[in-house]
C-alpha cells in the first residue's frame, strides 16, 4: 500500500498514546481487507482527530465536534463506503454531545473510535466530559465536580448497534476490537479506546489503566442489555475492555427506503446519464 | 379588474382548507390567482387568514383592503372589518350581525344539512362563488376531484353546501357588481416553497438536511413528500448545526445536498458554512426569512438577514447570495444557485421569506422531469490526483472519495494535498486561491432586471420577494401619471458594480445616479442600501421599509413612493 | 537603540520559560521590552518561538529579523537562521554548527553540571545575558525569586547554570556591540490577555463561561486564577452555544459576565448574540480572532472576523464593537465595553487576536482594586414594573428577578410587559426601542485616535491590534523623511462618521481625504475599507493587507507604506 | 396571588395536555409555598415552553433548545432563586440534547420540567426525540425509524440528582412529582411529563397514555440504580410513572467554592458597595 501524501510531520507528543492506536488502526485496516480507496476518515479538531493525516485513505478533517453529522452525511450519500469516525472525548462526547445522542438512535453503519484521553489535549489539558471527578487543570483549579460522562451506557441505552472499549496500551485487544468494529455493518459501531495523555492527564497514565484495565468475561452476553449496563458503569478498580454491547437492531441504511435503490451517489449518476 | 377575497378564521378552522380551495378552482376557471397567507404562531385559536386575488390579467401581490370578507369567527370580523376596502362585501359565520355585515351562518347550515361541521368551509366557499356571481358548476366541478378518494356521499355533501352556500348570497342578494371575466390563464398553482421543493428534486439534489423552522419548513415537507419519487434522502436532523455538516458531508461524497432554514437555524449554520468555504464544498443553504431578533415573530415575514448571510462565518471566503422575486424565480434561481456552488466549489445561500415561500400563483407549468445538474467532478482522476491544486481562478478539478483517487479536505489550513499545514506560505497562496473564485462570481453575478419605462424619472430598487408588490406600484403610479421604473436584484452578491450602476443609471464620477433612487427594503435599516454604498455603486438614495412582519402591497408602495 | 532576541524550537521544550524569564528580567532592569510569541498548533515539536525585543525608549511591535537567535533544535536553525538580521549572534544548542552559528550546547552543559536536562534553558538565558553585556546578577536575582519556592538546592543549581552560560558566551567571544541602557522603564509586564482577564475581574464581572479556544483560553484560564481572588464563578460549558446562553441568563439575573472565545466558537454563538439583542441583556463576548475561515491556523494572529461581528445575527439589533490597540487599552477597553453593554442593554463585542492576546510588554502597574462597572439597575422597581417601557433612547429601566418587580423577557416579539406577542403595531415600537439605541451609541463611539504629525501626507489608517507596529511604521518613515501620520480606531461599529471624517480629514463634499489614504488590516478584503466606505466616511482608500498569520511589524510596514 | 400580566390569551389547542399541566404546576407552587417573586422560570420555544406566559413569575424566555444554559446562568449568578425549567421533548432533549446531557453531569439545582408530547407541536407535527418507532408525518412519510430518545436513563446513568416521570391525565400524582421536585434542592431535578398532543399525535392520546401508566411500587428505591434503570427501559404496555432514582449526589452550588461566600449577585452588590 502506498501512502497518499500522509502529513510526514506527525504533531503527536513523544509517547502519547495514541501512536499505538494509529499503528494498530493500520494493522486492522490490512487484516481486515478494506481497500482505503474506498475507506472515509472523517474527524472533528483535536489531537486524536488528526490521524486521518497520518494514514492512508480519503479523509474528511471537519470542525470541531462535528465529525459524526459530516460522516452521516457522507454515508447516507454513498453508503457503500467503509466510513471510520476517528475523534477524542471533547470532540465526541462534548461539543459533539448531540450528535452522539442523535446518532446513536439513528444508527447509522459508522465506525466510531474515540480516543478516550479524559482531557483536552490539543487546547493543553482542561477538563473534558470523561475527565474523572478531583481532576485538577488550570482551569478546574478545584479539581472537576462534574460527573464523568459514561459513553458506553448512554450508547447502550440509546440503541447503538456495536459499543466496545479497549486501550492503547493493549494492542492485541484493540486489534481485535476494531476488526470486531469492522465487522458489524448493521449501525454506528462505537469503540472507546483509552489513550493515556503523556503531557496533560498525569493521573490516567498508561500505569493507572495498565493497572485496571479488565477484559470482559468470555461468558458476557453483548446481547444482555441489563448485564451490558452493568459492565458499563463500572469504573475504577476494574475498567471492563470488550465488547460490552450488540443491539441486533438493523442500520439505518437497511431501513431507508430510498436506499434501497442504491447509493444516493448511484442514484444521481443515474439519473444524469439516463 | 381584480377582486381581493380573504378568508378569515382561527387556526385549525378551515381558512386553510377554503382559501387553498379557492384558489385552486379559480385557476382552473382561466383567472390569475394570486394568494398569499397571514398565521399566527399557534395551531388552534388566533387569528389567520387567507388572501385569495382573482384578476383578468397576471397578479404579483397581495392588497391591503379586501372586496370581500368572509369572517369566520367574532373576533376576525372585529379585526379584520376595518381592513376592508369601501364597499367590501362582509361575509360572517353567524346568526346575526351589525349593519353592513351578512350574516350567513356556515357552520349552522353544515350542521343542519349534512350534519358536519367541518362542512362549513365549502358552504363558505360556494357563497363567495354566489357573491362574485362565478357560476357554481366550477366550484362543483372541483369538489368532485378533490373529495373523489374519500367516497360518493362525501362528494355529494360537499356539493349540497356548496350551491347551499350560493344561494344564501344570492337570496341575502349580496351579489357583486363587476367581477374578472375568465382568461386563458395558465392553470398550474405553486407556493414559493413547491417551487423550490421542485426546481431542487428536478436539479437533483439527493439528499436534504433540516430541523423544523418555519417559514422554511414548508419547502422541506414538499422534498420530504417528493422524496421516494425523484430519489431523495431527506433527514430531519437533531440540529441545525448537524443538518449543515451532514449536507458538507453529502457533498463532498458526491451528491448535491440542500439544507432549509430560517434565520435563528442559519446563526446556528454559520460555522458550518465557514466549513464549506474552507474544504471548498457546494454547500447549497436556504434560509426563509422571518422577523427577528432571536425568535421574533415566527409566522411572519421579512428581509433582516441580508447583512448578516453575507458576512456570516468566521474568516474570509467566496460565496454568492441569491433572492428570488416571484415563484418562477424561485424555481430557476434555485437550480442557479445549485449550479453556481457546484461550478466554484463554494457555499450558496438563497434568501427566501415567508411571503415569499406561502405565496401561490398560477403560472405556466414547471418542469417536473429530472435534469440534474453539472457537479463538475472528474470522472477518473488521475492516482496522484490532489484536491487543492492551486489554478488560475481558484477552481480545482473535484474528485470524489471511492474513486481512483483519494480525496483529502481539512478545515484546517493544509496544503494542496488537503493535508494539515503550519507552512505560512501555502497559507497565502490558498487564501489566494480561495479568494480568486470571487473574481469569477462577481463577472457572472446576474445583472439586476429593470421593468417600467426606461426614462423612468424615480427608479425604485429592491431585491427579493418584493419584486411583485414594487412591480404592481409602479404600474399603479404610472397610470396615475407618475414616471417610475423598478431594479430588482435577484442576487445580492456579490453585487456586480457595472451591472448594478448600469441598471441604476449611476454615474461613474460620484456614484451619484441620475435619476432620484428609492429603494425599497423589508427591513428597519435599510440593509441593501447599505451594501449598494460599501460597493461602491451608489452612495445615496431614498428609503422605504416596512418592518411590521407583513408583506408590502402594490397599492401602499404606491403611496409611500409619491 | 533596540535588540530583538528570537528563542526558538521545539512545542514543549522551554522556549516559553526561557522566554519568559527573559521578558520579566529586562523589566526589572529598567528595559523597555516587548514580547510575542509564535507557535505551531501542537504540544510537542513543531516550531515556536518567543521573541523578546528589548530598547530604551517604549515599543510597540515586534521585528521582523533578530539581533540573537537562540535555536534550540536543528530544525530552528535552519528555518529562522534566514530571518536573522544582518550581523545577528546565532546561538544553537549543540556540539558544532555552520560558521557564523555560535554551538553552545546547553542542554549537554546543563546535564553535566547539574543532571537536569530542563535547565538548559536556564543555560541558554545565562548566555543571552553573556551575548548582551549585562550583569548577570540581574538574572540570578530573578532566578532566586522565581524558584525560591523549589527550594535551596534548585535555586543554587539554576544560579549555576546561568552562570555558566554566560561565561560560554563570553568565552565564545560573542559579545555585542551596543546594547539598549537600562532606563526607568515600567516594571510591571502584561499580556494581553491577562490585562483583558484583570480589567474583567476588576469591573466586577462575576460569571464567566467559555469552551476552550485558541487564543482566547489565556484570558479564560487567567480569569480561572483569579475566580478565588475576585470572587467570580467561571464554568467551562459543554459547548459555546451553551457559554453564550449561560452568560445570557447571568446577566439577566444582574451580574456582569462575559464569554470569551475565538472566531468558530464565536460562530456558535450567533444565535446567542442575536437573543442578547432581543432580551436587550448586556452581553459581553471577546473574540480572540485567529486565521480561518473554519479551523484556520488556531494558534496564529488576523483580523478576519470584522464584518461577521458586525453582522452576526439574525434581525437587527444595536450593538457596539470594540478592538483594542494595545496591552493598556485591551484594559482599558474591556471595562468600557462592560460599561456601554450595561448602559445600553444590549450585546457588546470586543474584537482581539492572537497578537493581541499573547503580546507581553511591561507598563505601568494596572488597577487591581475591585472597582465595579455601574449596571444601570432599578433599586427598588415599582410593582407595576414592565421590562420594556418604550422611552426616548430605548433604553428601559433594568429591574432583577428577586426584587419587587417581575422581571419578563422573551424571545418572541414581546409587548412592554415582555410578553409574547402577534400585534405588529407593538411590533413596530418594540423595533423602533431596540434599534433607537443605536443612535446613543453612535454619539458616544469612540473617536479614533491620531498619532504623528497633524500635517503629514499620508495617513495610515488601522483598528485593533496593528496599532503598535503602525505606529512604529509611522515614525520609521517619518524618520527617513517621510510625511505620514496614523489614525487608529479602537471602536469599529458603530462608527461616528463626523469624528471619522474628521480625523481622517475628509471632506464632506466628495467623501474623499485631502490627504493620501492606507488601510492597513489583516485581513484579505479590507474589511474595515469597506466598512468606511459603507458607513459613508470614505469613498477611496489605498490597502496594505497582511493575512498569513503572523503579526505585522513596524519595520516591514514601513517598508510597504512607502 | 395577583397575577402579574399574564399573557390573557393561551396559544394552547382545546383540550391540549398542557392545560392541566399549567393547572397543577400553580397549585403546586401554592402548596409549596413558593414565593412568585423568587420564582424564574425558564423556556425555550416550543408550545410547552410558552407556560412561563401563562402563570405569575420572574420569565425568561430563551431560544428553542437553550433553556437549560439560560438556566443555569441564572442559577449560578443567584442561587437563591427557584429556577424552574418548562421545556417541551424538542427544545430539551432535541435540539438542546447537549446541554441535557451535560447538565445532568454539572447538577445545577435545577427542577426541569419536561412537557413530553412525542411530537413537535409548535411546527405542527413532525417527529420529536421521544416520537415512537413507526410515528408518521409530515416529513417522516414512512414512520420514524430512530429509537425514541430515553431521557430517564439517560438522566440516571449521567449523574441527575432526581428522576422522576408523570403524566398530565393523572393530576394527583402530577402534583405529588412537583411538589417532590420542588422540595429536592440536591441539583438537577428532572421531571418529564407525559402529555397528549391533541392535534398533531393522534396515537399517543390521553387514552393511550391512561391505559399504560402506572405508579411505580412503593418498595421500589429510588436509590437504586440499577432497579432505576430498569423502570426507566420500561416502555410499551406498562409506563411507570413515578420518582424513579435519586442519586444522592451533592449539587453544584453546594460544591463550587465561590458560591460558599453567598451568591454572585450579593458578592457583586457587596463589592460595589464597598
Ligand atoms: C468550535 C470550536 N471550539 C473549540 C475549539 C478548540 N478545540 C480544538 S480541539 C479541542 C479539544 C480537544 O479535546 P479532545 O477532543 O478530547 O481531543 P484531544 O486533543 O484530547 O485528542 C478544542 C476545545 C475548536 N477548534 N472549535
Ligand atoms: C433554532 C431553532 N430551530 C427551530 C425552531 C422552530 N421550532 C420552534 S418550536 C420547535 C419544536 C417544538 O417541539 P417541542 O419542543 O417538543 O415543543 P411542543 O411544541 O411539542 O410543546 C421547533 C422546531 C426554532 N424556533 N429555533
Ligand atoms: S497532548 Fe496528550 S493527547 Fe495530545 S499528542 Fe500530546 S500526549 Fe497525545
Ligand atoms: S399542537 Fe399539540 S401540544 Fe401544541 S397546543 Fe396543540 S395540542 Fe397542545
Ligand atoms: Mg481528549
Ligand atoms: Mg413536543
Amino acid at each position: 500500500m502506498t501512502s497518499h501524501h500522509p502529513s510526514k510531520d506527525v504533531a503527536w507528543c513523544p509517547g502519547c498514546g495514541n501512536f499505538p492506536i494509529l499503528d494498530v488502526f493500520n494493522d486492522a485496516v490490512s487484516e481486515a481487507g478494506i481497500d482505503r480507496r474506498r475507506l472515509v476518515l472523517v474527524s472533528g479538531i483535536g489531537q486524536a482527530a488528526k490521524l486521518p493525516h497520518y494514514t492512508t485513505g480519503n479523509v474528511f478533517n471537519g470542525l470541531h465536534g462535528r465529525a459524526l453529522p459530516a460522516a452521516v452525511g457522507i454515508k447516507l450519500a454513498n453508503h457503500s463506503l467503509e466510513v471510520v469516525v476517528t475523534s477524542g472525548d471533547g470532540d465526541m462526547y462534548g461539543e459533539g454531545g448531540n450528535h452522539f445522542l442523535h446518532n446513536l438512535r439513528r444508527n447509522v453503519s459508522l465506525k466510531v473510535f474515540v480516543h478516550n484521553n479524559q482531557v483536552y489535549g490539543l487546547t493543553k489539558g482542561q477538563a473534558s466530559p470523561t475527565s474523572d471527578e478531583g481532576f485538577v487543570t488550570s482551569v478546574q483549579r478545584s479539581g472537576v465536580i462534574l460527573k464523568p460522562f459514561n459513553p458506553l451506557a448512554a450508547a447502550i441505552i440509546e440503541g447503538a448497534s456495536f459499543v466496545a472499549r479497549s486501550y492503547a496500551g493493549a494492542r492485541d485487544h484493540l486489534k481485535e476490537m476494531m476488526l470486531a468494529a469492522f465487522e458489524n455493518d448493521s449501525g454506528f459501531t462505537l469503540l472507546d479506546i483509552l489513550q493515556p495523555c503523556v503531557s496533560f492527564n498525569r493521573v490516567n497514565t498508561f500505569k493507572w489503566y495498565s493497572e485496571r484495565v479488565r477484559p470482559v468475561d468470555d461468558s458476557h452476553d453483548p446481547y444482555d442489555q441489563a448485564a451490558a449496563l452493568e459492565l458499563a458503569l463500572e469504573w475504577g478498580d476494574r475498567i471492563p475492555i470488550g465488547i460490552i454491547y450488540r443491539s441486533g437492531r438493523a442500520a439505518y441504511e437497511s431501513r431507508a427506503k430510498v436506499l434501497s435503490k442504491g447509493t444516493m451517489l448511484e442514484q444521481f449518476e443515474r439519473a444524469a446519464h439516463a | 379588474m381584480d377582486i381581493a377575497i380573504r378568508i378569515a378564521g382561527e387556526a385549525g378552522q378551515g381558512v386553510q382548507t377554503t382559501g387553498a380551495a379557492l384558489v385552486e378552482v379559480f385557476a382552473r376557471m382561466g383567472l390569475y390567482v394570486f394568494a398569499t397567507r397571514s398565521y399566527w404562531s399557534r395551531i388552534r385559536g388566533g387569528l389567520n387568514w387567507y388572501d385569495v386575488r382573482i384578476a383578468d390579467r397576471e397578479l404579483f401581490s397581495g392588497r391591503p383592503h379586501c372586496d370581500l370578507l368572509v369572517a369566520l369567527t367574532p373576533f376576525a370580523l372585529e379585526k379584520l372589518r376595518g381592513q376592508s376596502g369601501e364597499g367590501a362585501v362582509v361575509l360572517f359565520d353567524g346568526e346575526k350581525a351589525d349593519d353592513g355585515v351578512a350574516a350567513l351562518a356556515f357552520t349552522k347550515t353544515a350542521r343542519e344539512l349534512v350534519s358536519s361541521k367541518v362542512m362549513a368551509n365549502t358552504v363558505a366557499a360556494g357563497a363567495v362563488f354566489g357573491v362574485l356571481g362565478y357560476d357554481i358548476d366550477a366550484l362543483v366541478d372541483y369538489l368532485e376531484v378533490a373529495f373523489s378518494g374519500k367516497g360518493e356521499e362525501t362528494v355529494e355533501k360537499n356539493i349540497t353546501c356548496a350551491r347551499r352556500g350560493a344561494e344564501m348570497a344570492r337570496e341575502a342578494d349580496l351579489g357583486m357588481g363587476a367581477v374578472p371575466e375568465p382568461v386563458k390563464s395558465p392553470s398550474s398553482v405553486y407556493s414559493g416553497s413547491e417551487a423550490v421543493g421542485l426546481s431542487a428534486a428536478v436539479a437533483g439534489v439527493k439528499a436534504v438536511f433540516a430541523y423544523p423552522m418555519t417559514p422554511s419548513t414548508a419547502a422541506f415537507t414538499w422534498l420530504a413528500g417528493a422524496a421516494d419519487k425523484y430519489g431523495i434522502v431527506v433527514e430531519q436532523a437533531e440540529d441545525e448545526i448537524a443538518a449543515a455538516n451532514m449536507a458538507c458531508g453529502a457533498t463532498y461524497a458526491g451528491v448535491p445536498a440542500m439544507v432549509t432554514t430560517s434565520g435563528g437555524g442559519f446563526a446556528l449554520m454559520v460555522e458550518g458554512l465557514s466549513l464549506a468555504g474552507m474544504l471548498e464544498l457546494p454547500l447549497f443553504i436556504m434560509n426563509a426569512q422571518r422577523p427577528g431578533p432571536a425568535t421574533g415573530l415566527p409566522t411572519r415575514t421579512g428581509q433582516e438577514d441580508l447583512q448578516f448571510v453575507i458576512r456570516a462565518g468566521h474568516g474570509e471566503f467566496a460565496r454568492a447570495v441569491y433572492a428570488p422575486g416571484t415563484v418562477e424565480e424561485a424555481y430557476k434561481i434555485t437550480r442557479i444557485a445549485l449550479e453556481t456552488a457546484h461550478r466554484y466549489q463554494t457555499p450558496v445561500i438563497m434568501l427566501s421569506d415567508q411571503f415569499l415561500a406561502d405565496m401561490q400563483k398560477n403560472i405556466r407549468r414547471l418542469g417536473e422531469k429530472i435534469d440534474p445538474i453539472d457537479r463538475h467532478v472528474l470522472k477518473s482522476p488521475p492516482e496522484d490526483y490532489v484536491r487543492y491544486e492551486p489554478v488560475e481562478g481558484g477552481v480545482s478539478a473535484r474528485a470524489l472519495p471511492g474513486s481512483s483517487a483519494f480525496v483529502v479536505v481539512d478545515s484546517d489550513e493544509h496544503d494542496y494535498a488537503g493535508h494539515i499545514t503550519e507552512d505560512l506560505d501555502i497559507r497565502v497562496r490558498m487564501v489566494d486561491k480561495r479568494l480568486s473564485k470571487g473574481a469569477g462570481l462577481y463577472d457572472e453575478a446576474l445583472a439586476p432586471s429593470f421593468y417600467g419605462p426606461k426614462s423612468a424619472k424615480h427608479l425604485l430598487v429592491c431585491w427579493g420577494s418584493t419584486y411583485g408588490p414594487l412591480r404592481e406600484a409602479v404600474d399603479i403610479t404610472n397610470s396615475r401619471g407618475g414616471s417610475t421604473a423598478m431594479v430588482h436584484f435577484s442576487q445580492v452578491w456579490p453585487v456586480n458594480i457595472e451591472k448594478a450602476r448600469r441598471a441604476l443609471r449611476v454615474r461613474r464620477r460620484d456614484n451619484r445616479s441620475s435619476r432620484r433612487v428609492t429603494l425599497i427594503e423589508a427591513n428597519a435599516t435599510g440593509q441593501f442600501a447599505s451594501l449598494l454604498r460599501e460597493a461602491g455603486v451608489l452612495s445615496e438614495c431614498g428609503l422605504v421599509t416596512r418592518f411590521d412582519g407583513l408583506p408590502f402591497t402594490g397599492e401602499e408602495l404606491a403611496e409611500r413612493i409619491r
